[in-house]
């Protein structure tokens, strides 16, 4: 049986055990490269389920929509281990109770379609310890080295000229998982902080204040990247910040359901070589 | 016999037109993401995409437009208003769509006040559109009852031609007419033929959709919540649309001087209509989709007696989650039947 | 519409000489929102306040920014006087005109520019400022006193004799500290212990006092006036509340050869013991350490001995709550390893001894009772070299400082030897003689003139062995020769340092303390017996070298803090607190983490039929600072802080 | 000869100690360049990276943060708290173009007026080297600027 269809069997069965009050999984899109999010209520319906090389989309954002799972019942969601490190950072941050999610997991390791065995966070402990001390295989590593070997004033130009294509739709923010807050930085405007125009200042603000607060839980799983219409190269500023924050305090976002977010936490022995 | 504007004297036409003053603007790559913007020669402007990622609406009606400055003092606030730029325009290759879209926002901008912004750039660019040979999946134009070779909107229509050296010239405009008045001799008579326009299917029932849409039943109905179940409330498809006209007027800058500014806005946004008590009357993602397709295919038609959708297809190809209006009419477009 | 009063002081010439304050005065006249801008001589006098009360009524003012010298200076004088004219205290705001502009520039002209800058942005924050009202919070009128010695002691009295509830914790099995150790005191030579233990007793039987001995502190959460102290008592092995101290298990230990640590390991003490004979209370503890049943297993001889059966092998560390209003931290000092010097041979020879060491010698309580016999052979030394700053005022060994006390109880060892030993020679190597303090000098011109203390300028640079003698190699600067000198004994004046654990200690109480260990004062000459944590008081040698007045005296003055603070139900605070908009917190509890005082709680939102609909974070008023560490881990800035909120600081910035 | 640039320099500092020691600064009559203006919060923790911002939003052409040293936080661990948040922006400005040593960082005690004044003097003579910074200027001046198409 191909993976697809023994997960459509294990979905059909949580649901009729009534073990899960909802699946969420991968339909067919509107071509056939693509793959949207779907939400499998009935057991008919799990044919519809749809799981290859495809589905990258990190699904668990869907977790926190309001009221979901407000009610203590159970929600399955197919996940990557990029989507259960998300899955743990949005545990820690008291954002969802873990118990109430179960796991169909797998992965695409160079597109090849690979299941994994387990349905609770605990369950996949030492996959993400091993993915931490893995070299992450990274789209767009060379340009992410070239842009290290600029000088600073080649960076800044490089960056301008992406994000003055910035539309500010917020694509990035709303596909982020990490993205829950009720009411974003952008938004708040007593004060503005971040300039909401969408001139180049205004989009540098945005895009450097998002990556800032992702930094420490942005587990990449390029959500944000896929979802920008304009094609800025998000991903860059989040595996820079990811790998910063690796080597700085030893952090890698999502291992377990109660780590430490990163930036409420210290060491007194932090390195602090740049203070005067 | 037609005139023909052979691909080789595109470069002198450009040259020529800007030499008399005009900006030149066609679609263009700019760091991995096509646009329409302003060129020096024709080799900048990359004819062969179905479409840019994003519409012609911005040249239009910007992201964000200042529209004053202000200076407070002690005795008084001091403003000084900004005008669009001004100076005659040539849009370049623009899309059947996007020509179109701009076309069904004109009485929009202008029903009970005339947006200077948007006439001043209106009356002063001619919309060169090319019909498309190719189109993809998410290109919907012939839904809307209109046509990869439309000519509404546009100013000059450009067929291409079979052998693929040029363009087929029709004049639709005064407007047109006198842009390539500069540039005739550069043009020649032909009987190239043009290459077949491309079909692109019919995807849904756009008149069974509105009545549908119009039957105040239907507005509780359930199919909201479920066909937008996966929206993540992004501003993608509105920002990349040609005729989302949405905005917000914002003052921007220090304690005492700033830019009142003209932004874009999105009706996809939670904040979009968040009153300042808290409560928000469309507060469900389901009921902001909602109010986007009944807007576009209801509201709108209702009052200026078009949908405010040209078909690009823009909202479903640059989606997040493959959503779009294709999936919603066509689901629609059952229900209906 | 704001109308912003500024009041631009000259502060005599200390302003007005760099800063053109008409200039100043004008720019901000025509500043939006300003209604009355003015100059004058000096502000904080008594008329100028009255010109800024009168301002506020004649204006109707919303705000005031006073240009002047720092708000450390002079921002509560301003602040009442706003108060005083109506005006809410907390509209009021100074601009530092004076310490960062006027006093550290050249150019009249920039400084006039910056001071411009400094008080536009000033009155930018101004105008978002809200009124706020003092909080306040409940005082539990019982003090923790941390240290039984005679500072602690001291303080704990004072603080009874006044009539409040104090618990006196001591870590040690008896009370008494660094004290009890000593033979004689400068500079009036009573014997320590003869003025010490009535205190001690009196402490322990004072109704108001609860004394726990043997017994640490755990941990202490809370806040001024509301501390909740966890207190750790050790395991004695004795049941305190049978045990009479008749001392039989003591007589009948058969460990018998532990290095005593109250004699600083010239004398002896059994396995269970009390330090010394006069301990307070007078109840045994067993040594765990060193006691043959803990080690082997079998022994229990004094469980056999004990005729009243206290003896309890099995005792645990106990727990106890307190809670607490206010603490007096009195922990006291150790003296530095003098193994340190190597060059003096201590540790190597036996004859090479530290000052509390001789003290031991000295003391009639001591293990030779009062005779100066050295520790290799019981011989009375003939002649004994003195070291003075055996380790202060060195900062190659780490002690920059001066110890204080070494250059009294040199001269004062010095004259109990000349007592006890006639014909003994003492020689003292010295830097300085720093003998400040009543009756100070002339105890030092005693010991030189009537107890022949023989006075060396100079340092030691060796001390070996040699044919039964320690040699004593040093220089006689004022002479400008070296010197040899053969010695029976040598005593180092060592120099005082912080607890070993004084620095873990501070942070499990939430104190600061210095590159040494030794606690901060909240200002070194303002406030110097509060820690910089309200509601924790410091007394004696745990703050810096200290001799016993000068313990007792810093103790009496905690006390005298503590009295206040207890003297008030309720206690004002300043509203400087973080306030959370709870619509908008998405619960993340990342402020609950990185708030230093464990101040934001989780709270439940529940809706009309009871039911929980969202967790926000919440702040308890009473706990926090008001640091606003939580401001900046909020993501969503809906935490905020009331005196420097986001709209302020935003307001600041931009007005710049 | 032209007059030397003068750059704009915005410090954020913690009452207790930098502004503690800014002051003795003054009360010792040290003299330094007048090119800072300071902010004054309760603690390195109050200091946000969105200060920073608004701070080059405003032109700054340097930016300074200072508070107590770590151990003598005056919250007990605000300025650790600080310093992870610093470490981790300062990667971000760095990798986004924002040259380091325009934001400079330091821990200054009330008992450290020279140091401050020593501080502010470097810093000063360092932005002054680098010059102004116009590529963050620009983007201020494009704000200010009519829309370009």
């Amino acid at each position: 049986m191909s993976i697809e269809q023994q997960y459509r069997t294990r979905a059909k069965e949580l649901l009729s055990a009534g073990e899960v009050k909802m699946v969420i999984g991968y339909g067919a899109g509107t071509t056939a490269e693509r793959r949207r999010p779907i939400f499998i209520t009935s057991p008919d319906e799990t044919e519809r389920l749809v799981l290859d090389s495809a589905c990258i989309a990190n699904l668990s954002g869907y977790l926190v929509t309001e009221g979901l799972l407000s009610d203590e019942k159970r929600v399955a969601v197919f996940l990557r281990p990029e989507g259960i490190r998300a899955l743990n950072v949005l545990a820690a941050e008291a954002q969802l109770d873990p118990l109430q999610v179960v796991i169909i997991g797998f992965d695409l390791p160079k597109g090849e379609l690979k299941s994994l065995q387990g349905s609770s966070v605990d369950d996949f402990t030492d996959l993400l310890g091993a993915l931490k001390e893995s070299t992450p295989d990274v789209d767009g590593r060379e340009l992410l080295e070239k842009i290290e070997k600029m000088s600073p004033e080649e960076r800044f130009a490089f960056w301008q000229e992406e994000f003055s294509k910035c539309i500010k739709c917020y694509a990035c923010r709303q596909a982020c998982p990490m993205c829950y807050c009720r009411r974003c930085i952008v938004d708040s405007n007593q004060p503005q902080w971040v300039n909401t125009s969408s001139h180049t200042l205004g989009n540098f603000e945005w895009n450097i204040v998002r990556a800032f607060h992702l930094s420490g839980r942005c587990v990449e799983c390029g959500n944000c990247d896929r979802a920008c219409p304009v094609n800025i190269p998000l991903r860059l500023i989040n595996r820079k910040m990811a790998q910063e924050v690796l080597d700085s305090f030893n952090h890698f976002a999502g291992t377990s359901k109660t780590q430490e977010p990163v930036l409420a936490s210290f060491k007194k022995d932090d390195s602090e070589t740049f203070i005067l | 016999m037609t005139k023909i504007l052979f691909t080789d004297k595109l470069d002198s036409c450009v040259e020529r037109w800007r030499s008399a003053g005009m900006t030149v603007i066609g679609p263009v790559q700019r760091a991995n993401s096509s646009v329409y913007d302003a060129v020096k020669s024709a080799s900048e402007l990359d004819l062969n995409l179905v479409l840019t990622d994003r519409s012609i609406k911005e040249l239009f009606f910007p992201q964000s437009e200042p529209m004053l400055r202000y200076a407070i003092t002690k005795a008084e606030i001091n403003t000084d208003e900004f005008l669009p730029p001004s100076g005659p325009r040539i849009i370049f290759g623009a899309r059947a769509c996007d020509a179109s879209g701009l076309a069904i926002d004109d009485p929009l901008f202008g029903w009970d006040y005339k947006d200077e912004y948007w006439f001043q750039r209106r009356n002063e660019s001619v919309i060169v559109t090319i019909a498309c040979t190719k189109a993809d999946e998410f290109c919907m134009c012939t839904s809307l009852k209109l046509s990869p070779d439309s000519t509404k909107g546009s100013d000059i229509l450009l067929r291409p031609l079979e052998n693929n050296k040029g363009w087929q010239v029709e004049e639709l405009t005064d407007r047109g007419r006198e842009a390539f008045k500069s540039v005739a001799d550069l043009l020649q008579e032909g009987s190239d033929p043009a290459a077949a326009t491309v079909t692109v299917p019919e995807k849904f029932n756009a008149d069974a959709c509105a009545e549908w849409l119009k039957n105040p039943e239907n507005f509780e109905s359930r199919f909201w919540k479920e066909i937008s179940a996966r929206c993540i409330g992004c501003g993608s498809c509105t920002y990349l649309c040609p005729t989302c006209h949405c905005f917000d007027i914002q003052d921007e800058g220090g304690s005492f001087e700033g830019i009142r500014r003209k932004n874009w806005d999105s009706c996809s946004f939670a904040l979009f209509t968040m009153h300042t008590s808290g409560h928000n009357p469309r507060s469900t993602q389901s009921a902001r989709w909602r109010q986007r397709i009944m807007h576009k295919f209801n509201y709108f038609p209702g009052k200026f007696s078009a949908n405010s959708c040209s078909g690009c297809g823009r909202c479903t190809r640059e989606c997040p989650v493959d959503m779009g209006i294709t999936e919603t009419l066509q689901e629609i477009s059952k229900l209906s039947q | 519409m704001s109308k912003i009063g500024v009041f631009i002081c000259h502060c005599g010439e200390n302003i007005a000489a760099k800063v053109d304050c008409t200039r100043l005065a004008s720019a901000l006249g025509d500043h939006p929102g300003v209604a009355s801008s003015i100059e004058y001589k000096y502000f904080c006098s008594d008329p100028g306040q009255e010109s800024v009360k009168k301002a506020i009524r004649d204006n109707n003012l919303t705000g005031v920014v006073v240009a002047a010298c720092s708000p450390r200076m002079h921002e509560a004088t301003f602040r009442k006087a706003c108060a005083e004219a109506g005006l809410n205290p907390y509209m009021c705001e100074i601009a530092n005109i004076r310490e960062q502009c006027s006093w550290v520039h050249n150019d009249g002209e920039k400084a006039t520019d910056k001071a411009i800058d400094i008080v536009r942005s000033m009155v930018e924050k101004v105008k978002r400022n809200n009124t706020l009202q003092p909080i306040e919070v409940p005082v539990t009128r019982r003090a923790l006193v941390i240290g039984g010695g005679i500072a602690g002691i001291q303080a704990a009295l004072d603080i009874a004799n006044a009539g409040q509830e104090v618990v006196l914790v001591e870590r040690e099995p008896s009370l008494g500290g660094h004290m009890a150790q000593l033979s004689e005191t400068f500079p009036t030579l009573d014997c320590s212990q003869c003025i010490m233990t009535p205190r001690m007793v009196e402490a322990a039987q004072h109704p108001k006092i609860r004394l726990l001995t043997y017994a640490e502190i755990e941990s202490v959460d809370g806040y001024i006036g509301n501390f909740q102290v966890k207190v750790r008592l050790k395991a004695r092995y004795v049941n305190k509340s049978t045990c009479t101290g008749c001392g039989e298990c003591i007589t009948k230990c058969p460990s018998k050869k532990i290095a005593s640590e109250f004699d600083c390991g010239i004398g002896r003490r059994t396995a269970i013991y009390t330090p010394f004979a006069q301990a307070v209370p007078n109840i045994p503890v067993i040594d765990k350490n060193n006691c043959t049943y803990f080690k082997n297993g079998k022994c229990k001889i004094c469980v056999k001995s004990c005729p009243l059966d206290c003896i309890d092998f099995e005792m645990q560390d106990e727990f106890e709550d307190l809670e607490i209003g206010a603490i007096v931290v009195a922990t006291g000092f150790q003296v530095q390893n003098n193994a340190l010097y190597g060059e003096y041979g201590y540790g190597k020879y036996q004859d090479v001894i530290n000052g509390l060491q001789f003290e031991r010698l000295a003391s009639a309580s001591g293990p030779t009772a009062g005779k100066i016999q050295r520790p290799s052979d019981g011989k009375e030394p003939e002649t004994v070299v003195f070291i003075q700053c055996a380790g202060s005022r060195d900062p190659s060994k780490g002690v920059k400082y001066c110890s204080k006390i070494c250059c009294m109880y040199t001269a004062k060892h010095a004259m109990l030897y000349a007592h006890k030993v006639h014909g003994g020679k003492s020689r003292i190597f010295y830097m300085d003689i720093r003998a400040a303090g009543k009756g100070y000098d002339e105890f030092t011109r005693r010991a030189i003139e009537e107890d022949e203390a023989g006075y060396l300028r100079g340092r030691v640079s060796k001390v070996w062995l040699e044919n039964g003698k320690l040699m004593v190699r040093g220089v006689d600067t004022l002479l400008g020769k070296p010197v040899e000198i053969a010695a029976d004994m040598v005593v180092l004046a060592t120099a005082m340092i912080a607890q070993p654990d004084a620095k873990e200690f501070a942070k499990t109480i939430g104190i600061g303390y210095d590159e040494y260990g030794f606690f901060n004062e909240a200002h070194l000459k303002l406030r110097p017996v509060e820690s910089s944590t309200a509601g924790i008081y410091l007394a004696g040698a745990c703050q810096s070298p200290k001799d016993i007045p000068d313990s007792v005296a810093q103790a009496s003055a905690s006390a005298a803090k503590v009295l206040a603070l207890f003297s008030k139900e309720k206690l004002e605070r300043e509203p400087v607190i973080a306030v959370n908009n709870e619509s908008t917190c998405a619960g993340c509890w990342g402020c609950v983490l990185a708030c230093p005082y464990d101040a934001i709680e989780k709270k439940d939102i529940k809706d009309r039929s009871g039911k929980v609909i969202k967790r926000v974070a919440s702040v308890n008023p009473g706990l926090c600072q008001g640091c606003g560490t939580c401001v900046t881990f909020c993501r969503s800035n809906s935490i905020d802080l009331a005196g420097f909120t986001e709209k302020q600081i935003f307001a600041e910035v931009m007005g710049l | 000869m032209s007059e030397p640039f003068e750059p704009k320099i915005t410090a954020f500092v913690c009452t207790y100690c930098t502004y503690a020691g800014a002051d003795l600064a003054g009360t010792s009559r040290l003299k330094y360049a007048p090119n800072v203006r300071i902010i004054r919060l309760p603690c390195t923790g109050r200091i946000s990276p969105m200060f920073i911002l608004k701070a080059l939003q405003k032109g700054a052409d340097g930016i300074l943060i200072s508070g107590c040293h770590p151990g003598d936080c005056h919250f007990t661990h605000g300025n650790y708290h600080a310093r992870r948040r610093w470490m981790v922006f300062r990667a971000l400005l760095s990798f986004t173009g924002i040259p380091e040593e325009r934001i400079k960082y330091s821990w200054i005690s009330a008992a450290e007026g020279l140091k401050f004044a020593d501080l502010i003097n470097n810093i000063t003579e360092d932005i002054r080297k680098l010059g102004p910074f116009d590529q963050y200027h620009k983007l201020i001046e494009e704000t200010q600027a009519q829309a370009s198409l």
